[in-house]
Protein backbone atom coordinates (compact mmCIF):
# COMPACT_ATOMS: atom_id res chain seq x y z
CA UNK A 1 0.00 0.00 0.00
CA UNK A 2 1.31 3.55 -1.07
CA UNK A 3 0.77 5.86 1.82
CA UNK A 4 1.20 9.47 1.18
CA UNK A 5 2.29 12.25 3.73
CA UNK A 6 1.39 16.06 3.41
CA UNK A 7 2.30 19.93 4.88
CA UNK A 8 2.96 19.32 8.23
CA UNK A 9 2.71 15.32 8.57
CA UNK A 10 6.22 15.29 6.39
CA UNK A 11 8.14 17.39 8.74
CA UNK A 12 6.81 14.06 11.50
CA UNK A 13 7.49 11.47 8.92
CA UNK A 14 10.16 13.35 7.11
CA UNK A 15 8.77 11.59 4.05
CA UNK A 16 6.52 12.10 1.69
CA UNK A 17 5.70 8.27 0.98
CA UNK A 18 5.36 4.93 2.45
CA UNK A 19 5.17 1.46 1.16
CA UNK A 20 3.76 -0.76 3.10
CA UNK A 21 2.08 -4.11 3.17
CA UNK A 22 -1.07 -4.07 5.39
CA UNK A 23 -3.21 -6.76 3.40
CA UNK A 24 -6.92 -6.35 3.89
CA UNK A 25 -7.57 -3.99 6.33
CA UNK A 26 -10.12 -1.30 8.05
CA UNK A 27 -9.64 2.53 9.34
CA UNK A 28 -8.48 1.03 12.80
CA UNK A 29 -6.25 -1.41 11.48
CA UNK A 30 -4.50 0.70 8.91
CA UNK A 31 -3.99 3.65 11.34
CA UNK A 32 -1.85 0.93 14.29
CA UNK A 33 -0.07 0.11 10.90
CA UNK A 34 0.95 3.78 10.19
CA UNK A 35 1.71 4.93 13.80
CA UNK A 36 3.56 1.71 14.01
CA UNK A 37 5.97 3.13 11.23
CA UNK A 38 5.66 6.79 12.57
CA UNK A 39 4.39 7.06 16.46
CA UNK A 40 4.98 10.76 15.99
CA UNK A 41 1.50 10.56 13.86
CA UNK A 42 -0.57 9.90 16.71
CA UNK A 43 -1.56 12.77 18.02
CA UNK A 44 -2.63 14.05 14.42
CA UNK A 45 -4.97 11.54 14.04
CA UNK A 46 -7.95 12.88 15.63
CA UNK A 47 -7.48 15.89 12.45
CA UNK A 48 -6.55 13.94 9.76
CA UNK A 49 -9.02 12.61 6.87
CA UNK A 50 -7.92 9.74 5.11
CA UNK A 51 -8.38 9.41 1.56
CA UNK A 52 -8.55 6.09 -0.64
CA UNK A 53 -7.55 6.36 -4.55
CA UNK A 54 -8.32 10.20 -4.64
CA UNK A 55 -11.42 10.03 -2.66
CA UNK A 56 -12.40 11.13 1.32
CA UNK A 57 -13.89 7.95 2.98
CA UNK A 58 -15.56 7.18 6.39
CA UNK A 59 -14.74 5.18 9.12
CA UNK A 60 -16.39 2.01 7.38
CA UNK A 61 -13.72 2.34 4.53
CA UNK A 62 -11.56 -0.79 3.68
CA UNK A 63 -8.38 -0.93 2.38
CA UNK A 64 -6.00 -3.43 0.36
CA UNK A 65 -2.12 -3.12 -0.61
CA UNK A 66 -3.53 -1.67 -3.96
CA UNK A 67 -4.75 1.16 -2.62
CA UNK A 68 -2.78 4.32 -2.67
CA UNK A 69 -3.78 6.05 1.13
CA UNK A 70 -3.55 9.99 1.50
CA UNK A 71 -3.18 11.38 5.23
CA UNK A 72 -5.15 14.79 4.74
CA UNK A 73 -4.56 16.89 7.68
CA UNK A 74 -6.71 20.19 7.62
CA UNK A 75 -6.72 22.50 4.15
CA UNK A 76 -5.66 25.47 4.02
CA UNK A 77 -5.64 26.36 0.30
CA UNK A 78 -7.42 29.73 -1.02
CA UNK B 1 -22.05 23.41 -16.92
CA UNK B 2 -18.44 22.92 -18.40
CA UNK B 3 -15.68 23.25 -15.84
CA UNK B 4 -12.00 24.11 -16.40
CA UNK B 5 -9.34 23.89 -13.67
CA UNK B 6 -5.65 23.85 -13.39
CA UNK B 7 -3.16 23.62 -10.56
CA UNK B 8 -0.06 25.11 -11.77
CA UNK B 9 3.30 26.18 -10.50
CA UNK B 10 2.96 29.36 -13.17
CA UNK B 11 1.70 32.42 -12.01
CA UNK B 12 -1.56 33.27 -12.84
CA UNK B 13 -2.54 35.48 -15.39
CA UNK B 14 -3.51 38.50 -14.59
CA UNK B 15 -7.00 39.40 -16.82
CA UNK B 16 -8.72 37.00 -17.78
CA UNK B 17 -11.39 37.60 -20.27
CA UNK B 18 -14.91 36.70 -19.96
CA UNK B 19 -15.89 33.71 -21.49
CA UNK B 20 -18.38 34.26 -24.64
CA UNK B 21 -21.07 32.66 -23.52
CA UNK B 22 -24.40 33.07 -25.07
CA UNK B 23 -27.35 33.91 -21.99
CA UNK B 24 -24.48 34.29 -19.37
CA UNK B 25 -26.00 37.31 -17.41
CA UNK B 26 -23.24 37.90 -15.21
CA UNK B 27 -19.66 36.83 -14.86
CA UNK B 28 -18.16 36.63 -11.22
CA UNK B 29 -14.12 36.28 -10.41
CA UNK B 30 -12.43 35.93 -7.57
CA UNK B 31 -8.54 36.18 -6.47
CA UNK B 32 -6.80 35.43 -3.14
CA UNK B 33 -3.89 37.30 -3.04
CA UNK B 34 -0.94 36.28 -1.03
CA UNK B 35 -0.80 39.27 2.19
CA UNK B 36 2.88 40.22 2.96
CA UNK B 37 1.68 39.00 6.22
CA UNK B 38 1.15 36.04 8.06
CA UNK B 39 -0.09 35.54 11.78
CA UNK B 40 1.58 39.14 12.41
CA UNK B 41 4.29 38.21 11.15
CA UNK B 42 5.77 39.98 7.26
CA UNK B 43 6.28 37.30 4.78
CA UNK B 44 7.80 37.57 1.77
CA UNK B 45 5.84 34.59 0.01
CA UNK B 46 3.58 31.25 1.14
CA UNK B 47 4.64 27.87 -0.61
CA UNK B 48 1.37 26.01 -1.14
CA UNK B 49 1.55 22.29 -1.93
CA UNK B 50 -1.82 20.30 -3.27
CA UNK B 51 -2.47 16.56 -3.81
CA UNK B 52 -2.56 16.90 -6.91
CA UNK B 53 -5.44 14.90 -8.52
CA UNK B 54 -7.72 14.30 -5.75
CA UNK B 55 -7.13 17.99 -5.30
CA UNK B 56 -8.72 18.65 -9.24
CA UNK B 57 -11.01 16.10 -8.97
CA UNK B 58 -12.81 17.24 -5.32
CA UNK B 59 -13.01 20.67 -6.84
CA UNK B 60 -15.12 19.61 -9.99
CA UNK B 61 -16.90 17.69 -8.00
CA UNK B 62 -17.91 20.64 -5.69
CA UNK B 63 -18.33 22.54 -8.51
CA UNK B 64 -20.68 19.74 -10.04
CA UNK B 65 -22.51 19.71 -6.62
CA UNK B 66 -23.14 22.68 -6.16
CA UNK B 67 -23.86 23.48 -9.86
CA UNK B 68 -26.91 20.97 -9.49
CA UNK B 69 -28.40 23.35 -6.48
CA UNK B 70 -27.44 26.77 -8.41
CA UNK B 71 -27.62 26.09 -11.94
CA UNK B 72 -24.30 28.14 -13.74
CA UNK B 73 -23.22 28.20 -17.31
CA UNK B 74 -19.50 28.11 -17.15
CA UNK B 75 -16.92 28.06 -13.69
CA UNK B 76 -12.99 28.17 -14.25
CA UNK B 77 -10.67 27.89 -11.59
CA UNK B 78 -6.90 28.04 -11.38
CA UNK B 79 -5.10 27.58 -8.06
CA UNK B 80 -1.24 28.04 -8.19
CA UNK B 81 1.28 26.21 -5.93
CA UNK B 82 5.33 26.20 -4.94
CA UNK B 83 5.85 29.52 -3.63
CA UNK B 84 3.80 32.35 -4.54
CA UNK B 85 5.31 36.19 -3.60
CA UNK B 86 3.33 38.11 -1.67
CA UNK B 87 1.39 40.32 -3.61
CA UNK B 88 0.64 37.90 -6.16
CA UNK B 89 -2.52 35.37 -6.80
CA UNK B 90 -2.55 32.04 -5.11
CA UNK B 91 -6.38 30.95 -6.85
CA UNK B 92 -7.91 32.58 -8.70
CA UNK B 93 -12.59 31.88 -9.94
CA UNK B 94 -14.42 32.41 -12.20
CA UNK B 95 -18.09 31.69 -12.54
CA UNK B 96 -20.73 32.82 -15.03
CA UNK B 97 -24.45 32.74 -14.77
CA UNK B 98 -27.22 33.69 -16.30
CA UNK B 99 -28.62 35.90 -13.51
CA UNK B 100 -25.75 37.12 -10.60
CA UNK B 101 -27.66 35.42 -7.66
CA UNK B 102 -26.30 31.84 -8.73
CA UNK B 103 -22.90 33.34 -10.50
CA UNK B 104 -22.47 34.53 -6.79
CA UNK B 105 -23.74 31.75 -4.69
CA UNK B 106 -21.49 29.23 -6.55
CA UNK B 107 -18.75 31.24 -6.11
CA UNK B 108 -19.07 31.90 -2.64
CA UNK B 109 -19.99 28.23 -1.77
CA UNK B 110 -16.95 27.04 -4.08
CA UNK B 111 -14.22 29.52 -2.13
CA UNK B 112 -15.90 27.98 1.54
CA UNK B 113 -15.81 24.47 0.45
CA UNK B 114 -12.11 24.85 -1.02
CA UNK B 115 -11.06 25.89 2.06
CA UNK B 116 -12.83 22.59 3.79
CA UNK B 117 -12.12 19.82 1.48
CA UNK B 118 -9.57 20.49 -1.26
CA UNK B 119 -6.57 19.28 0.13
CA UNK B 120 -4.32 22.08 -0.64
CA UNK B 121 -1.74 23.71 1.91
CA UNK B 122 0.04 26.37 2.65
CA UNK B 123 2.73 24.65 3.95
CA UNK B 124 5.15 27.96 4.93
CA UNK B 125 5.62 31.21 4.77
CA UNK B 126 9.31 32.96 3.50
CA UNK B 127 10.59 35.98 4.89
CA UNK B 128 12.77 38.32 2.69
CA UNK B 129 15.78 36.01 3.06
CA UNK B 130 14.09 32.66 2.55
CA UNK B 131 12.90 34.37 -0.66
CA UNK B 132 16.03 35.72 -1.74
CA UNK B 133 18.02 32.27 -1.09
CA UNK B 134 15.84 30.42 -3.20
CA UNK B 135 15.59 32.78 -6.06
CA UNK B 136 19.33 33.19 -5.96
CA UNK B 137 20.83 31.10 -9.24
CA UNK C 1 -11.86 53.69 1.37
CA UNK C 2 -10.73 54.67 -2.29
CA UNK C 3 -13.31 54.66 -4.73
CA UNK C 4 -13.34 55.29 -8.41
CA UNK C 5 -16.56 55.23 -10.46
CA UNK C 6 -17.49 56.16 -13.97
CA UNK C 7 -20.32 56.55 -16.34
CA UNK C 8 -19.46 56.28 -20.24
CA UNK C 9 -20.96 55.55 -22.97
CA UNK C 10 -17.69 53.47 -24.38
CA UNK C 11 -16.78 50.03 -23.73
CA UNK C 12 -15.99 48.67 -20.52
CA UNK C 13 -12.48 47.28 -21.15
CA UNK C 14 -12.55 43.46 -20.63
CA UNK C 15 -9.91 42.44 -18.53
CA UNK C 16 -9.21 45.11 -15.59
CA UNK C 17 -5.90 44.43 -13.54
CA UNK C 18 -6.02 43.95 -10.00
CA UNK C 19 -5.45 47.32 -7.91
CA UNK C 20 -1.30 46.81 -6.45
CA UNK C 21 -2.89 47.62 -2.75
CA UNK C 22 -0.74 46.57 0.49
CA UNK C 23 -2.87 44.61 2.98
CA UNK C 24 -5.48 43.25 -0.24
CA UNK C 25 -6.08 39.13 -0.08
CA UNK C 26 -9.29 38.91 -1.83
CA UNK C 27 -10.05 41.05 -5.29
CA UNK C 28 -13.79 40.12 -6.47
CA UNK C 29 -15.47 41.51 -9.99
CA UNK C 30 -18.78 40.95 -11.36
CA UNK C 31 -19.46 42.20 -14.88
CA UNK C 32 -23.15 42.50 -15.37
CA UNK C 33 -23.47 40.90 -19.66
CA UNK C 34 -26.39 42.47 -21.77
CA UNK C 35 -28.40 39.17 -22.60
CA UNK C 36 -29.58 38.16 -25.97
CA UNK C 37 -33.36 38.24 -24.59
CA UNK C 38 -35.58 40.42 -22.68
CA UNK C 39 -39.08 39.05 -20.93
CA UNK C 40 -38.78 36.07 -23.49
CA UNK C 41 -37.92 38.00 -26.81
CA UNK C 42 -34.46 38.11 -28.71
CA UNK C 43 -32.92 41.17 -28.81
CA UNK C 44 -29.87 42.56 -30.20
CA UNK C 45 -28.64 45.61 -27.70
CA UNK C 46 -30.54 47.20 -24.52
CA UNK C 47 -30.24 51.32 -24.54
CA UNK C 48 -29.51 52.63 -20.55
CA UNK C 49 -29.83 56.15 -19.69
CA UNK C 50 -29.06 57.77 -16.32
CA UNK C 51 -29.17 60.82 -14.51
CA UNK C 52 -25.56 61.34 -14.46
CA UNK C 53 -24.60 63.79 -11.46
CA UNK C 54 -26.99 62.15 -9.13
CA UNK C 55 -26.21 58.19 -10.31
CA UNK C 56 -22.55 58.92 -9.09
CA UNK C 57 -23.28 60.70 -6.34
CA UNK C 58 -25.66 57.27 -4.88
CA UNK C 59 -23.04 55.04 -5.40
CA UNK C 60 -20.52 56.71 -4.26
CA UNK C 61 -22.42 57.29 -1.04
CA UNK C 62 -23.62 53.27 -1.03
CA UNK C 63 -20.53 51.61 -1.74
CA UNK C 64 -18.96 54.48 1.50
CA UNK C 65 -22.03 53.64 3.99
CA UNK C 66 -21.61 49.88 3.05
CA UNK C 67 -17.83 50.06 3.49
CA UNK C 68 -18.86 51.79 6.80
CA UNK C 69 -20.09 48.27 8.19
CA UNK C 70 -17.90 46.03 5.69
CA UNK C 71 -14.16 47.63 5.96
CA UNK C 72 -12.73 47.35 2.33
CA UNK C 73 -9.61 48.98 0.49
CA UNK C 74 -10.86 49.53 -3.08
CA UNK C 75 -14.19 49.62 -4.79
CA UNK C 76 -13.85 50.71 -8.84
CA UNK C 77 -17.59 50.56 -10.33
CA UNK C 78 -18.08 51.18 -14.10
CA UNK C 79 -21.49 51.70 -15.49
CA UNK C 80 -21.97 51.79 -19.37
CA UNK C 81 -24.82 53.91 -20.47
CA UNK C 82 -26.27 54.52 -24.36
CA UNK C 83 -26.42 51.60 -26.58
CA UNK C 84 -24.90 48.53 -25.05
CA UNK C 85 -24.54 45.48 -27.71
CA UNK C 86 -25.93 41.78 -26.27
CA UNK C 87 -23.07 39.72 -24.65
CA UNK C 88 -21.45 43.27 -23.40
CA UNK C 89 -20.89 44.64 -20.72
CA UNK C 90 -23.41 46.93 -19.13
CA UNK C 91 -21.59 46.92 -15.50
CA UNK C 92 -18.59 46.17 -14.20
CA UNK C 93 -17.58 46.41 -9.98
CA UNK C 94 -15.06 44.98 -8.27
CA UNK C 95 -13.77 45.61 -4.69
CA UNK C 96 -10.51 44.57 -2.38
CA UNK C 97 -10.70 43.35 0.58
CA UNK C 98 -7.99 42.14 3.39
CA UNK C 99 -10.61 38.98 3.27
CA UNK C 100 -12.80 37.38 0.77
CA UNK C 101 -16.03 37.41 3.08
CA UNK C 102 -16.22 41.26 3.42
CA UNK C 103 -15.29 41.87 -0.39
CA UNK C 104 -18.34 40.05 -1.44
CA UNK C 105 -20.52 41.24 1.38
CA UNK C 106 -19.93 44.83 -0.27
CA UNK C 107 -19.87 44.04 -3.72
CA UNK C 108 -23.15 42.13 -3.54
CA UNK C 109 -24.55 44.48 -0.94
CA UNK C 110 -23.78 47.06 -3.66
CA UNK C 111 -25.37 45.50 -6.70
CA UNK C 112 -28.57 44.98 -4.29
CA UNK C 113 -28.48 48.68 -3.57
CA UNK C 114 -27.54 49.66 -6.92
CA UNK C 115 -30.54 47.64 -8.51
CA UNK C 116 -32.77 49.88 -5.79
CA UNK C 117 -31.44 53.19 -5.61
CA UNK C 118 -29.32 54.09 -8.23
CA UNK C 119 -31.07 56.40 -10.91
CA UNK C 120 -30.29 54.32 -14.19
CA UNK C 121 -32.35 52.57 -16.44
CA UNK C 122 -33.05 50.14 -19.37
CA UNK C 123 -34.71 52.19 -21.10
CA UNK C 124 -35.64 49.92 -24.19
CA UNK C 125 -34.63 46.92 -25.51
CA UNK C 126 -33.08 46.91 -29.69
CA UNK C 127 -34.38 44.11 -32.28
CA UNK C 128 -31.14 43.48 -34.76
CA UNK C 129 -32.90 45.99 -37.34
CA UNK C 130 -33.28 49.03 -34.39
CA UNK C 131 -29.68 48.09 -33.85
CA UNK C 132 -29.06 47.98 -37.53
CA UNK C 133 -30.40 51.03 -38.42
CA UNK C 134 -28.94 53.09 -35.13
CA UNK C 135 -25.35 52.23 -36.25
CA UNK C 136 -25.95 52.60 -40.17
CA UNK C 137 -23.77 56.23 -41.38
CA UNK D 1 -37.51 75.67 -10.77
CA UNK D 2 -35.88 72.80 -13.31
CA UNK D 3 -37.88 69.35 -12.95
CA UNK D 4 -36.11 66.31 -15.13
CA UNK D 5 -38.19 63.07 -16.08
CA UNK D 6 -36.22 59.68 -17.16
CA UNK D 7 -37.08 56.65 -18.84
CA UNK D 8 -40.73 56.11 -19.59
CA UNK D 9 -41.91 59.34 -18.19
CA UNK D 10 -40.09 61.39 -20.89
CA UNK D 11 -42.92 59.02 -23.28
CA UNK D 12 -45.03 60.52 -21.09
CA UNK D 13 -43.95 63.94 -21.17
CA UNK D 14 -42.36 63.57 -24.49
CA UNK D 15 -39.59 66.25 -22.83
CA UNK D 16 -36.49 65.37 -21.09
CA UNK D 17 -37.45 68.30 -18.82
CA UNK D 18 -39.45 70.96 -18.17
CA UNK D 19 -39.04 74.77 -16.30
CA UNK D 20 -41.90 75.76 -13.83
CA UNK D 21 -42.43 78.79 -11.51
CA UNK D 22 -43.35 77.12 -8.45
CA UNK D 23 -42.71 79.46 -5.49
CA UNK D 24 -41.92 77.42 -2.20
CA UNK D 25 -43.93 74.04 -2.06
CA UNK D 26 -44.40 71.17 -0.05
CA UNK D 27 -44.55 67.83 -1.97
CA UNK D 28 -48.03 67.84 -2.43
CA UNK D 29 -47.77 71.36 -4.20
CA UNK D 30 -45.12 70.12 -6.36
CA UNK D 31 -46.99 67.27 -7.35
CA UNK D 32 -50.00 69.00 -7.86
CA UNK D 33 -48.09 71.75 -10.60
CA UNK D 34 -46.47 69.06 -12.21
CA UNK D 35 -49.52 66.69 -13.11
CA UNK D 36 -51.03 69.87 -13.95
CA UNK D 37 -48.42 70.60 -16.51
CA UNK D 38 -48.67 66.62 -17.72
CA UNK D 39 -51.16 64.97 -16.24
CA UNK D 40 -50.34 61.92 -17.73
CA UNK D 41 -47.79 61.41 -15.28
CA UNK D 42 -50.85 61.18 -12.44
CA UNK D 43 -50.85 57.08 -12.38
CA UNK D 44 -47.08 57.22 -11.96
CA UNK D 45 -47.17 59.34 -8.80
CA UNK D 46 -47.26 56.74 -6.63
CA UNK D 47 -44.11 54.08 -7.62
CA UNK D 48 -42.25 57.55 -8.42
CA UNK D 49 -39.24 59.01 -5.89
CA UNK D 50 -38.46 62.51 -5.71
CA UNK D 51 -34.57 63.83 -6.15
CA UNK D 52 -33.85 67.67 -5.34
CA UNK D 53 -30.60 69.04 -5.95
CA UNK D 54 -29.18 65.09 -7.02
CA UNK D 55 -30.68 63.67 -3.47
CA UNK D 56 -33.33 61.51 -3.12
CA UNK D 57 -35.79 63.43 -0.31
CA UNK D 58 -39.23 62.24 1.70
CA UNK D 59 -42.36 64.03 1.63
CA UNK D 60 -42.08 66.06 3.90
CA UNK D 61 -39.54 68.37 1.79
CA UNK D 62 -39.70 71.64 0.56
CA UNK D 63 -39.07 72.90 -2.91
CA UNK D 64 -38.33 76.55 -4.59
CA UNK D 65 -36.97 77.70 -7.69
CA UNK D 66 -33.98 77.16 -7.42
CA UNK D 67 -34.10 73.42 -6.49
CA UNK D 68 -33.17 71.01 -9.85
CA UNK D 69 -36.17 68.55 -9.04
CA UNK D 70 -36.04 64.71 -10.80
CA UNK D 71 -39.08 62.05 -11.21
CA UNK D 72 -37.32 59.20 -10.21
CA UNK D 73 -39.46 55.75 -11.45
CA UNK D 74 -38.12 52.36 -10.53
CA UNK D 75 -34.75 52.25 -11.94
CA UNK D 76 -33.37 48.90 -13.72
CA UNK D 77 -29.43 49.68 -14.07
CA UNK D 78 -26.77 47.06 -13.59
Amino acid sequence: MRILFFAHLKDVTRCAELDLACGDVDTDGLWRKIINEHPGLEPFRGSVRLAKNSEYVGSDARFTDSDEVALIPPVSGG
Amino acid sequence: MQIEIQITTLPVPAPLPPPPLTGAGAWVEFRGIVRGEENGQLIAALEYEAYLPMAEREMRCILEELAGQRPCLFAKVIHRVGVIPAGETAIYAGVAGRHRAEAFALLTGFMDRLKRDVPIWKCRALTADNLAKLQAP
